[in-house]
């Protein structure tokens, strides 16, 4: 029966993954980038969730691994002179180190603790990256539209800005996402992390190390958020602080429970639909954070669930 | 050594000066923060915004007043009960809907701060706007001159503890609040009205933040982003002192106050900052209970 | 379009040579000459959207929101007074104005976006107003990318360090090293030469630590303490006592909602008896010089890039200026005396579309597929001239670097207002140019 | 000693637990014998969960040492101690409650397969177990303790009872050694009771058992060995009918 659900979230998401990939050919041109952009962040949401979703972390300090993925390669890129793909693995191996040494001490904590610790870390990071501002060139950041090297493929030459690279980077990057979360999730070690998130105590007392799962979950987690910011580097150009400010942690929690925690799917949607809410919205109003405010708040009243959730309790029960 | 002293001592003077200052407003701030740990077990991460609007209503209690005394005393009346009005009106509409869990009620708390911020720059406008201090004056050192508004400060900062402390020991709401802090099932067995106790509480702590923002005011003016940085700072004093511990939380108040104005003096401020927040991080993993206080978790 | 109707009707005319048909090329050749004044192209209809009276779409990227908020609102009144003047006046080659508005937080993210929703979604023609540095940084990359010129409103030295690309300019606001360069001059020589420099502890600051040091050595001054203070800090008492005591002159500034309080106590630690303060009025922009507290800034000297209070030496264009964005001779809103305008920048929107008005008319812009035209021409300016268009001033403007260089104001606070004591001349800002965007391929 | 010690499967040494001033364990040696059903009671607050807590690792000792199967486990986490097989039932049922019964169990059995074939290969480490083996394992214990084609079932919603039973499905799945039935009997009606009596005769035969009891005649009828605790120490050891003939044990506990 669990082959059964494999099968069939496979089949799902594939569907909305071939969806979005012939939309690339009927959207116009703002809606083109627009997606892009959204398929990148959701992305970093789907890391997100694989935190808070199946293992019940809250972080209040992802921005950090984003930012920590983006400086990387986007340093690496302008200093060292990297290669797209060189800095792609520049950022995800920071990353990685990074998540790990922060897993080693945030995780001797839980609940409140660990939330305020991941709020401290990700400020400390904030801080410092301004304080090293000759090195990382503070508050202003830095474009790397004219350091980037072009994409060559079948001897073509494409900008990594030019919409269809980014459109189908984008894409790749989610899949690629989608894909191993949902297999992480029907394996034995997805059943550990949602036992986890159920129930730690009754986890350990089944015999298993909870702490090693859920360093294993954060390192995943953050290194994948970190690729994803370096993503966002390459095919956006623009590294900068707001990417390591603490609204950019507050961000992923939102878009990952309107589109409902705990489901891999989930994220892309919400990220989607908060995306162009604050698109429109602010064409109407100058005030997209009070949207975003009381969004926030009906949704943890009366949807704590999301949009996903909802519709897996109802009627999609296989929904990973 | 003298020499030292020579050069560096007047620094030293002025950090410690600052520094306690600083503690005292960050004690008041914090320690609402704390109490509402205390008592609900939640972190309120919309605590920042009511400063701000301390400083904002006392902004405008000064604008309808036209007279920095009476706008002052005005605000001082007026500012902490309205807030503490939103603040029970969140509790009862938001809070108490999502059962106070505790990421919930982070989340619950981060919308708010984005509302409050956002209905502020649309009533109040983005700029920064002065309130004039209600008694004014400049005491002379021989090395520099210090605001003695900043001294009264520190003293009604001080009675405002004070305040709380009688409260907590004398009053019966403190019997109650120490009761449900203690154990909520006991106190409600008890006939502990712990639902008015949490509405109760929840405005205590924005009512304190408020205060902070109306005796702030006028040394630094009200805008609306002003929130941010006494959320972190409390957060980080409230951590030291041990969630929930009000001695803790004055005695990190000026650990913290103190030993920043010292680091920025000599070194640099961000740099301080920077210390401060990861000190505190590890703080929380390897010291999880704070200076006092109980384990969180 | 004239070469096309003459190609037109060179064709015609061959053909109905051929045809031997003087009576049908007559015709065809009239035809050719009525389309051709109809500039109707049959080949693309591109010239339709560019008909005589299709407004011209400004994009503009607004501070609605965020720290920029409080510059953002003036910035929006300012262009909105510069749209209904030109409009008023036959608009730009003959079309309506039309601004379309969208709010970026004062955030590089949200920036990027919203240059691209206004390109690729509102189809404007340019887009323009930016503020804040960090957002400029974070928008120019997409408008570069989109290709659509992007006039921003800055003083940032972004535009001229070459750090951006071809299509971004910054024709009518006088970066912040110009501006430095041309009034730290006249401070060594007038107030003292050991100078202490409080900055703000990021680019904009550092912009002024670095310039002014290199001013310092041009006119045999001494910076000798440099403080960066962090642009979150809200108490400034901590560091005034790492100024020197040999300090003749403290040069500040200082951005944000901490610039009120950062006077004050700069008061009360020097009391009476203080050195010669010379600030950049970026720290006052919005306050009123007589808040409570201010009034240490007595006898005080101020850069200001346009006098915020009208005097007699204003010349028309500036009081028609004033008296078009609704702006009371002490600087603030005519409506509200409370509300300070930001009088020293925003004049760089209405510059900028006046500027963009020029280079349209001057280039024969139709639509997007003239912006080559339009980005040379722009680059072929030499200056702009004082008046309505410009009541700033008369300015240079340099096309490799797409920053212009205009006079600036040294004024001292006096009885509760702002007085013009010397004006710069427009060499004494300029430097040489250190990128050259005419190399950029479009 | 040594042949004691080694003929012992569990024994603690002067294991005690403090609480601030209350003393829950008290110098407490306790041995437990293979091959036979041992139970602890006393009154409330004797004591009895503590050491069982204890011994399984929840909660840490104030000092005392514990040994299983000769070795010192004292130090040991509570996941080690079930993965060398002592393995805790809740007082209160605990299963996954928002997880399906197949779930419940399945968390238990794949632990325990993938160490029976831990070292064989990278992917036993990385614990690929087929799930096929999984499934079959799950059904054999949930069978095993009559709760045949439940799989699909959210735990929560299953009657108390059933729960109960889960919850011991779960513990056989993590191939116990020793299995620790805390107050399995409480809340259960009388058929209930019969029946898992007999279930826990059935697990006796392949699987040492410590129960935790208040029921008397559950003791009785199951125990082969009891021990009897008072204020945080053993007040008595024996057999079911040496318990009910001791007079301190009448005195303190049994009372009639």
């Amino acid at each position: 029966m669990r082959k059964k659900s494999l099968i069939y979230s496979l089949l799902f998401q594939g569907g909305i993954l071939l969806l979005l990939f012939i939309l690339q050919f009927i959207l116009p041109t703002y809606h083109h980038s627009s997606v892009s952009k959204i398929m990148v962040l959701a992305s970093y949401a789907v890391a997100y969730n694989f935190l808070l979703g199946y293992t019940g972390l809250m972080s209040l300090g992802h921005a950090m691994f984003f930012a920590a993925g983006m400086y990387a390669a986007g340093l690496g890129i302008y200093y060292l002179e990297l290669s797209a793909l060189g800095a792609l693995l520049f950022g995800a191996a920071f990353t990685l180190v990074i998540s790990l040494l922060f897993g080693l001490f945030a995780l001797r904590t839980s609940g409140v603790s660990f939330l305020i610790v991941t709020l401290m870390f990700g400020q400390t990071f904030y801080l410092s990256i301004l304080y090293f501002n000759e090195f990382t060139f503070g508050q202003d950041g830095f474009s790397l539209a004219k350091h980037l090297g072009k994409l060559v493929i079948f001897n073509k030459e494409y900008l990594y800005s030019n919409p269809d690279v980014r459109y189908n980077f984008a894409l790749i990057l989610l899949t690629a996402y989608l894909l191993i979360s949902t297999l992480i999730m029907f394996s034995p070690v997805g059943r550990i992390l949602i036992a986890i998130r159920e129930n730690e105590s009754r986890t350990q007392l089944l015999g298993y190390n909870v702490y090693y799962y859920k360093l294993f979950a954060l390192v995943l987690s953050g290194t994948f958020s970190g690729i994803a910011g370096a993503m966002h580097a390459l095919l956006f150009t623009y590294v900068g602080t707001t990417f390591a400010e603490i609204h950019h942690s507050i961000s992923p929690i939102l878009w990952t429970l309107l589109g409902g925690a705990g489901t891999v799917i989930g994220p892309l949607f919400g990220t989607g639909i908060m995306y162009y809410l604050v698109d429109i919205i602010s064409g109407i109003t100058s005030n997209y954070q009070l949207v975003v405010g009381a969004v926030l708040i009906l949704m943890i009243i009366w949807f704590p669930m999301g949009i996903m959730g909802t519709l897996r309790q109802k009627w999609m029960k296989w929904l990973p | 050594m003298s020499s030292w002293i020579n050069e560096n001592g007047p620094l030293l003077f002025l950090a410690l000066l600052d520094g306690t200052v600083t503690a005292f407003v960050l004690a008041l701030i914090a320690l609402g923060l704390s109490l509402v740990f205390g008592v609900m077990r939640i972190v309120n991460i919309a605590h920042g915004e009511f400063f701000m609007l301390g400083a904002v209503f006392s902004w405008f209690a000064f604008d309808l007043t036209d007279d920095p005394l009476w706008g002052f005393l005005l605000a001082l009346v007026l500012a902490p009960a309205l807030v503490g009005g939103i603040a029970v009106f969140s509790d009862r509409f938001i809070l108490r809907k999502i059962k106070y869990h505790p990421e919930s009620t982070i989340v619950a708390t981060i919308g708010l701060l984005y509302v409050i911020q956002s209905l502020t720059l649309i009533v109040f406008g983005p700029e920064a706007r002065a309130v004039e201090a209600p008694l004014y004056f400049r005491i002379q050192f021989p090395w520099f001159g210090y605001s003695g508004y900043k001294l009264i400060v520190a003293g009604m900062s001080a009675l405002g503890l004070l305040g709380v402390w009688l409260l907590m020991i004398r009053s019966k709401l403190g019997l109650y609040m120490r009761a449900t802090q203690q154990d909520l099932e006991i106190a409600k067995t008890y006939g502990v009205p712990t639902k008015k106790i949490y509405a109760a509480v929840f405005a205590l702590g924005g009512g304190l933040a408020a205060l902070a923002g109306v005796l702030v005011v006028p040394i630094r003016q009200a805008d609306h982003l002003m929130g941010l940085e006494p959320l972190l700072l409390s957060f980080i004093v409230v951590i030291i002192g041990g969630l929930g511990s009000i001695r803790g939380t004055i005695v990190a108040a000026f650990i913290i106050g103190i030993s920043d104005g010292i680091i920025s003096v000599f070194y640099e401020p961000t740099l301080a900052k920077m210390l401060a927040t990861l000190f505190v991080a590890m703080v929380l993993v390897l010291k999880p209970s704070g200076l006092y206080g109980e384990e969180v978790a | 379009m004239v070469k096309k109707d003459l190609e037109k009707v060179d064709q015609a005319s061959e053909l109905n040579l051929s045809r031997r048909n003087v009576l049908g090329a007559g015709a065809l050749v009239a035809g050719a000459g009525i389309i051709g004044s109809q500039m109707i192209d049959p080949i693309a209809g591109i010239a339709h959207a560019a008909g005589s009276d299709a407004p011209i779409k400004i994009g503009f990227q607004a501070h609605r929101t965020g720290i920029g908020a409080l510059y953002g609102r003036w910035y929006e009144r300012t262009t909105n007074a510069a749209v209904k003047h030109i409009n008023s006046i036959g608009g730009i080659a003959g079309r309506p104005v039309e601004i379309i508005t969208e709010d970026d937080g004062t955030d590089p993210k949200r920036g990027a976006d919203v240059v691209e929703k206004l390109a690729t979604q509102h189809k404007v023609d340019f887009v323009f107003g930016t503020l804040f540095s960090h957002v400029v940084m974070g928008s120019a990359p997409r408008a570069g990318e989109l290709k659509i010129p992007y006039f921003v409103v800055s003083e940032g030295y972004h535009v001229a360090s070459g750090a951006l690309n071809r299509y971004v300019f910054q024709p009518c606001i006088t970066d912040v090293r110009a501006q430095i360069s041309a009034v730290s001059g006249w401070m060594f020589n007038n107030l003292g030469k050991n100078v202490t420099i409080i900055y703000p502890d990021y680019a904009f600051g550092y912009n002024h630590r670095d310039y002014a040091s290199a001013a310092a050595e041009k006119h045999g001054g001494k910076i000798v303490a440099k403080i960066a203070i962090p642009p979150t800090e809200s108490s400034y008492t901590r560091y005034f006592v790492k100024i020197p005591k040999n300090t003749d002159v403290i040069y500040h500034v200082m951005v944000g909602p901490g610039v009120l309080t950062f006077v004050r106590e700069l008061g009360e630690h020097f009391g009476p008896n203080h050195p010669q303060l010379f600030g950049f009025i970026d720290s006052l922009e919005g306050v009123n010089i007589s808040s409570p507290g201010l009034d240490f800034l007595d006898g005080s000297h101020f850069w200001e890039a346009m006098p915020r209070y009208a005097s007699a030496a204003d010349s028309a264009g500036s009081r028609f200026y004033r008296n078009a964005v609704g702006v009371d001779n002490s600087g603030a809103s005519k409506s509200d005396s409370k509300d300070v305008a930001a009088y020293s920048h925003m004049f760089g929107c209405w510059e900028t579309l006046f500027a963009i008005k020029e280079a349209v008319e001057q280039s024969g812009y139709k639509s997007k597929k003239d912006y080559a035209t339009l980005i040379e021409t722009m680059e072929g300016f030499t200056g702009f001239n004082e008046g309505i268009a410009h009541p700033q001033g008369s300015k240079a403007f340099s096309g490799k670097t797409h920053q212009c260089y205009g006079q600036q104001f040294v004024s001292k606070v006096g009885n509760g207002k702002l007085n013009v004591v010397h004006k710069t001349s427009i060499a004494d800002g300029m430097y040489e140019p250190e990128t050259d965007y005419t190399k950029q391929s479009l | 000693m040594d042949e004691m010690a080694a003929v012992e499967l569990l024994s603690t040494h002067g294991l005690t637990r403090q609480y601030g001033g209350l003393i829950a364990v008290n110098e407490v040696d306790f041995k437990l014998y293979p091959d036979r059903i041992h139970a602890i009671i006393g009154p409330n607050g004797a004591g009895k969960t503590t050491l069982v807590s204890l011994i399984c690792g929840r909660t840490a000792p104030s000092s005392g040492r514990i040994s299983f199967k000769g070795n010192d486990i004292t130090g040991l986490s509570s996941a080690k101690r079930v993965q060398a097989g002592i393995v805790y039932t809740f007082q209160v049922t605990s299963v996954f409650s928002n997880l399906s019964c197949y779930e419940n169990v399945a968390l238990s059995v794949q632990r325990n397969l993938r160490a029976q074939q831990k070292g064989t290969s990278l992917l036993g480490k990385w614990n690929m177990v087929s799930e096929a083996d999984i499934e079959q394992a799950v059904s054999k214990y949930l069978l095993e303790v009559g709760l045949e084609g439940v799989e699909a079932q959210i735990a929560g919603t299953l009657p108390y009872g059933h729960q109960k039973l889960l919850e011991v499905a779960m513990s056989l799945a993590a191939g116990p050694k020793l299995l620790i039935l805390d107050e399995p009997t409480q809340g259960l009606a009388e058929a209930e009771i019969e029946n898992l009596t007999q279930l826990i005769q059935e697990i006796s035969k392949s699987v040492n058992v410590l129960l935790i009891e208040h029921n008397m005649e559950v003791v009785f009828n199951l125990a082969d060995h009891v021990t009897v605790m008072d204020n945080g120490s053993i007040l008595a050891e024996g057999t079911p009918t040496e318990i009910e003939n001791n007079h301190a044990v009448q005195a303190s506990y049994l009372g009639n």
